[in-house]
This record gives structure tokens, sequence and C-alpha cells, in this order.
């Protein structure tokens, strides 16, 4: 009998002690990683919405919506983050769109795990910079050669799915948007 | 309840739990190990990691003392000179 | 003298004669999958010394404490927690490595070098020689890690720790930094070690 | 729901196959591929009890650390219950099935140190897999490692009668091999989107 209170004993007094430093340990860190993640979301919404220096967060349906306004505290536009299934795995857009919802202001591919040297070169300005001044009248649409209406972008050579899944992925976050405008 | 207090009620709860599974196993489960595996058990490294090939370290002494396996291929206790020494005169008798 | 040298040859053992990577084979999740990049390779060795070294000094501490039944369990508590603190000491710090490094981190509990060296060595010897020991094979699993991240990233990106390595027109070998890239690398560099090891070997006897 | 369990199994085992895209268990798939006998009952106790482990993982981690509050524990409560789990079902084996001990059994203290199955229990809290979901992704991961090491050990069983250079014996050519079988299933990429 003293063999197995001795074997309960000792497990649970490492599990104590570890479960005593681990709290510690986090609730010293846990200040550092919101603030980490905070300034990821911060600089990627200045990015998207290049006039905004300040925003305020509010929620639209499930998607948390960042309204920005501008140096002399006028509304300029609206962020918010799109995800959705690449070739990969899960890519993550910020997108900034104008205050009336009908232009897309700029984008920019925050998170994504993409075939090195293929996928992810939907991170490139040159891929990013062609959603700036999109209109949204109309589905954004991929083409291969260049693009000629105002809602088309062209696809990086040898990552069609990737483009194809950014461009999917904006088009279903502002249909549901839309619905909650 | 803040946040250690409740960590250690639950890590106690959960290795109390544990910790009582396998008590009662190592009671009630007990089966007999010819002494002379548990003495080559003791001596190899007991990581279970596989790189030699067997099963795991229980498996691994088997082989060892059916001489189906060689000490060489296990990596981890090449570590230790006289610890192999001390393994192959085990098992020559 | 003869104490410090039984520390010292348990370090260099763990350097060269029996590098955990291309000697023993052991902990290689981590070495194929986090080596595309130097940066990744050098955070992911230094966390792995330092959960390793951490960990054989309080085993070896409580080598006699800790029944041989719940011995297991309760080594893998004490590596899971430095571990734990590990990962929240880098998403603190340096989020970008902790998110480069992603789901490798935990892994690091269930590593076979970090398991089997309590095993075999720490819950076994005194703290002064686990010590010796830990810093032998933390070491040596870096360097090595950076051997490979260092081939694979100047191939596959041109570049090392970032900076630009390759001028010219080198298109980089994207191949280097996806996993087919890796299992050749380190299947390559394994036979190039064996290599130099017969011709050390030879040059040796011929000297004898 | 029935299509999304069997694109998840598909995923798993194909696409996102465990060992040769996210490199894990590479310390069995290295050492125990060698014959094909002990290869495939290494694969299947590594399913037996990634099977086991998945609903587990998502029940502590449901039930315990989300309810409370507590993500730090994650690593510590999955792997010291994944430890004494695998402890106390090798016992049971041991004293009530001799027989299925001898030839799967004898694997199961091997599960410990893989790191394919914390990952796997990782994944499915990461992705937020419901109960079910959860089980089929450990299914197919335990297949999915199943499959490559077949494979694997298949080719080495042929391998031994071909002349390998001399420094590549043993570990070297068995990484090229995977290496090369890594470059199809990247052909396999894309075959599937799911999360």
């Amino acid at each position: 009998m003293k063999q197995s209170f001795k074997m309960i004993f000792s497990l649970c007094l490492i599990a104590v002690i570890s479960a005593v430093i681990l709290a510690k340990v986090y609730m010293i860190t846990q200040p550092a990683i919101i603030a980490n993640e905070k300034r990821a979301t911060e600089n990627a919404i200045y990015k998207v919405v290049s006039t905004a220096t300040s925003y305020k967060e509010s929620k639209s349906g499930q998607t948390d919506i960042f309204k920005c306004y501008d140096e002399n505290n006028k509304f300029c536009g609206l962020a918010f983050v799109a995800e959705g299934v690449g070739y990969q795995d899960l890519i993550k857009v910020m997108v900034g769109v104008s205050t009336d919802f009908n232009k897309i202001l700029a984008i920019e591919v925050i998170e994504n795990s993409e075939t090195p040297g293929l996928g992810n070169r939907i991170v490139t300005p040159w891929f990013e910079n062609q959603f700036q001044n999109l209109s949204l009248q109309n589905k954004i649409t991929v083409v291969k050669v260049a693009p000629s209406k105002d809602s088309e972008i062209q696809a990086i050579t040898g990552a069609t799915i990737s483009s194809q899944a950014v461009v999917d992925i904006i088009n279903n976050k502002i249909e549901e948007l839309k619905e909650y405008k | 309840m803040n946040i250690i207090l409740l960590s250690a009620i639950v890590m106690i709860a959960l290795a109390g739990i544990l910790g009582a599974i396998l008590s009662f196993a190592y009671s009630k489960l007990k089966v007999e190990e010819d002494p002379h595996k548990e003495q080559l058990l003791n001596l190899l490294p007991g990581a279970n990691c596989g790189a030699c090939g067997a099963a795991s370290c229980a498996d691994f002494a088997d082989k060892l003392i059916k001489g189906e396996a060689d000490i060489a291929k296990c990596s981890l206790s090449l570590r230790d000179e006289n610890k192999v020494a001390k393994i192959k005169d085990l098992l020559k008798n | 003298m003869q104490r410090t040298n039984i520390l010292f040859s348990d370090f260099i053992k763990g350097l060269w004669q029996q590098n955990p990577t291309f000697r023993l084979l052991i902990g290689m999740c981590p070495t194929l999958a986090v080596t595309s990049q130097v940066q990744n390779g050098l955070a992911m060795g230094l966390a792995t010394a330092f959960t390793l070294l951490a960990s054989s000094i309080i085993i070896s501490i409580f080598r006699n404490f800790i029944p041989k039944e719940v011995r297991i369990p309760s080594y893998i508590v004490i590596i899971a927690t430095f571990v734990t603190i590990v990962s929240l000491f880098l998403k603190a710090n340096f989020p970008e490595v902790s998110k480069a490094l992603g789901p490798y981190v935990p892994l690091i509990i269930v590593n076979c070098l970090i398991l089997g060296r309590q095993e075999a060595f720490a819950s076994k010897n005194p703290v002064q020689r686990s010590i010796a020991d830990a810093l032998g094979m933390g070491i040596g699993f870096t360097l090595s890690l950076m051997v490979l991240a260092s081939v694979r990233e100047v191939l596959g990106m041109g570049t090392l720790l970032g900076h630009q390595v390759i001028f010219g027109n080198f298109r980089p070998w994207v191949i280097m930094l996806t996993p087919p890239g890796a299992f050749l690398t380190l299947g390559l560099l394994l036979g190039l070690i064996n290599i130099i090891d017969k011709a050390v070997k030879a040059r040796r006897e011929k000297k004898q | 729901m029935v299509k999304e369990l069997i694109l998840v199994f598909i995923a798993t085992v194909l696409v996102n196959n465990f060992v040769l895209k996210y490199f894990l268990g590479i310390c069995p798939f290295l050492g125990v591929s060698d014959n094909l006998s002990s290869a495939i009952s290494m694969g299947f106790a590594t399913t037996f009890v990634m099977t086991i482990t998945a609903p587990v993982a998502w029940l502590i981690n449901n039930y315990i650390l989300v309810k409370f509050g507590l993500p730090f524990l994650q690593y510590v409560c999955f792997i010291i219950v994944i430890a004494s789990l695998v402890q106390f079902v090798e016992m049971v084996i041991k004293k009530f099935f001799p027989l299925l001990h001898q030839s799967m059994g004898i694997y199961l203290p091997l599960i410990t140190t893989n790191c394919a199955i914390l990952f796997m229990a990782l994944q499915l809290v990461l992705k937020d897999y419901s109960l079910i979901k959860s089980m089929v992704f450990g299914f197919g991961s335990g297949i999915g490692f199943t499959f490559a090491i077949t494979i694997m050990a298949s080719i080495r069983e042929e391998l031994k009668f071909q002349d390998v250079p001399e420094s590549l014996k043993g570990p070297g050519i068995t990484l090229i091999i995977a290496g090369i079988l890594a470059l199809i299933f990247v052909g396999l990429g894309g075959l599937i989107q799911v999360k």
C-alpha cells in the first residue's frame, strides 16, 4: 500500500509544482503576448487603410470590423480579416474597403503556408497591389492574361489555385458582410 | 478563483486519477518478468525511441536475449561504454 | 584533474563523436521540419538545448525520489513544463520566430533526444555529469541543425541569415524549402559525413 | 456531414501525410521500417493509439482546458494523459491478451515518444474539429503513418539486394528514398482543400 501511495504522491507533487510555475509564467508573459497580437493587427490595418490613424473595433455578424478614422477624426474606411483554405492550408487576408463599401482600398495577406516559391508569392506587392481601388459592384474574377475589366486581377503564373483562393476568400467575406451592413 | 489555484487543483485531480490508475495497474496487473530481462531493462535507456528497429526497449531486450539483435544498434546506450560492457557480460551468462 | 576530464569528455562526446543528429539519428522530427532557415534552426536548437539542460538538472537532482513505476510520466511532465515556459517566452519576446516554428515547439517534449537522455543518463548520474552531457548534446544538436539549415537556406533562397549570399542570376532551388528537399539534403549530408569519417580514420591508421 | 469526414480522412492520409509532409514519427520511421511485418504491426499499433488519443485529447481540451480557461496547461495535460494511458493500456494487454501483446502490444511504449501523436492531438484542438471529426482525423493520420511506413519498408526489403554506395548504407539511403516519396506526395497536394 505504501508503494502506491508514494507513486500517487510524487506524481501529484510534480503536477502541482509544474501547475503553479506555469500559471506564474503565463501571468507574466500574457500581457506581452496580447500586445504582440494587437500590434500585428494594427500594422495590417494601417497598411490596408493608409489614411487611417486610429480605429474602433465593432462586431458585424461574427466577424469583427475595424472602423478607421484619419487624422482629423473623419471616418475614412473599414478593415476586416477574411480567412479560408488555400492550396495547402489556411490563408488570412486583411481587407480595407471604402466607407460606402463599393471599392477595395488595399489588401494584405497576413498569414499563409502556401508552397514556398510558388503559392507564397501571393504575398508579393505585385499581386497585392492589383487589388487596390478594385470596384466591388460585381464579383472579383481571376484571369490568366492582363486584366481588362476593372474587377479583374491577373493570377500568379504557376499558382492559380492560390490566387483564386485569395479572391474567393475576399468575395465570400464581402458577400457575408453585405447582408449585415 | 485566481488562475494559480485553479490550475493547481486541475493538475492535482488529473495527476491523482492517473496515479491511482497506474498504482492499481501495478498492484493488480503485475506480470512476472524473468529477472534476467529485468536487469537488462534497467541498463537499457528505456526511451523506447525505436531507432534500434525494435518496437521498444523491452522488445529489444527480448531480441538481445534471443541473440537476434546486437547492442550496437541501440544508439542511445552507445553513450556509455561501461554500460555496454555490463550488458554484454550480462548476456553471456 | 581526473574529475574535470570526465566532464570534458562528456561534453565533447555530444559535439561530434555522438552528435545526436548525424551519429545517433535521434530527434529527427524538428531537425527536418524547421531547418528551412538558419534563424529558425538556431531558435529550435537553443530551445531544445535549454529544455534538455534544465530538465537534466532537475531530474538528476530528484532521481532518487521519483519511484520507478511513474518514472516516464513524471519525467515527461517536467520536460513539458520547461517546453511550455520556452513556448510562452518565444511568443512574448520573439513573435515571428514563434510563428515560424509554429507547431514544432511543443514537439520538443516528445523529442526522442530529450527523453532518451533523461532515461539513459540524467536519471542515473550525478548533476555535474548530467549538465556536461546535456550541454554537449544540446550544442551538438544546435550545430547540426544550423549546418543543415544553412545548406537548405543558401540553396533554397540564396540567402544566409537573411542576407543575400549568392549574386548573379542564381535561380534558387525552391525544392530545398519543401519536404523532399529536407529529406534529400539530410540523406546526402549523412553520406558526406560517413565519407569524411572514413577518410579521417584511414589517415589516423596510416599515421600509426 | 459524412462527405466532410471522408474528405478529412483522405486529406490526412494522402495530402497532408504525417510522415512525408509534416516530418512526424521519423525516429520509428527510420528504425522500424527495415522489415515489412514489424512496420505493418507498428503502423497499426500507432493507428490504434491515435484513434484512442484523439477523443481523449478533445475531451480534455473542451471539458477541462477551455471550460476553466487554462490554455497554458495544454501541453502538460495532453502529454501526462497520453503517457499514463499508454502505460496502462500496455499493462492491460500484457495481462489479458498475451498473444496480442506479442504482435502489437510491444509497440505501445513507443507511442509516448512519437511526435505524431502529440502533433495530432494539438492539431485537432488548433483547428477545433468536432468529436467525430477528431476521431476520423486521428484514425486518418494513423493510416497515413502506416501507409508511408509500409511503402518504405517494402522498398527497403528490396534494397537489401541492391548495391548501395558504402557511405549511404542504412539511414542515408532511407532518407533519400523518403525524399523521393515526399516528392511524389507533393504531387498529390491541392487534391483536396480542407480546413
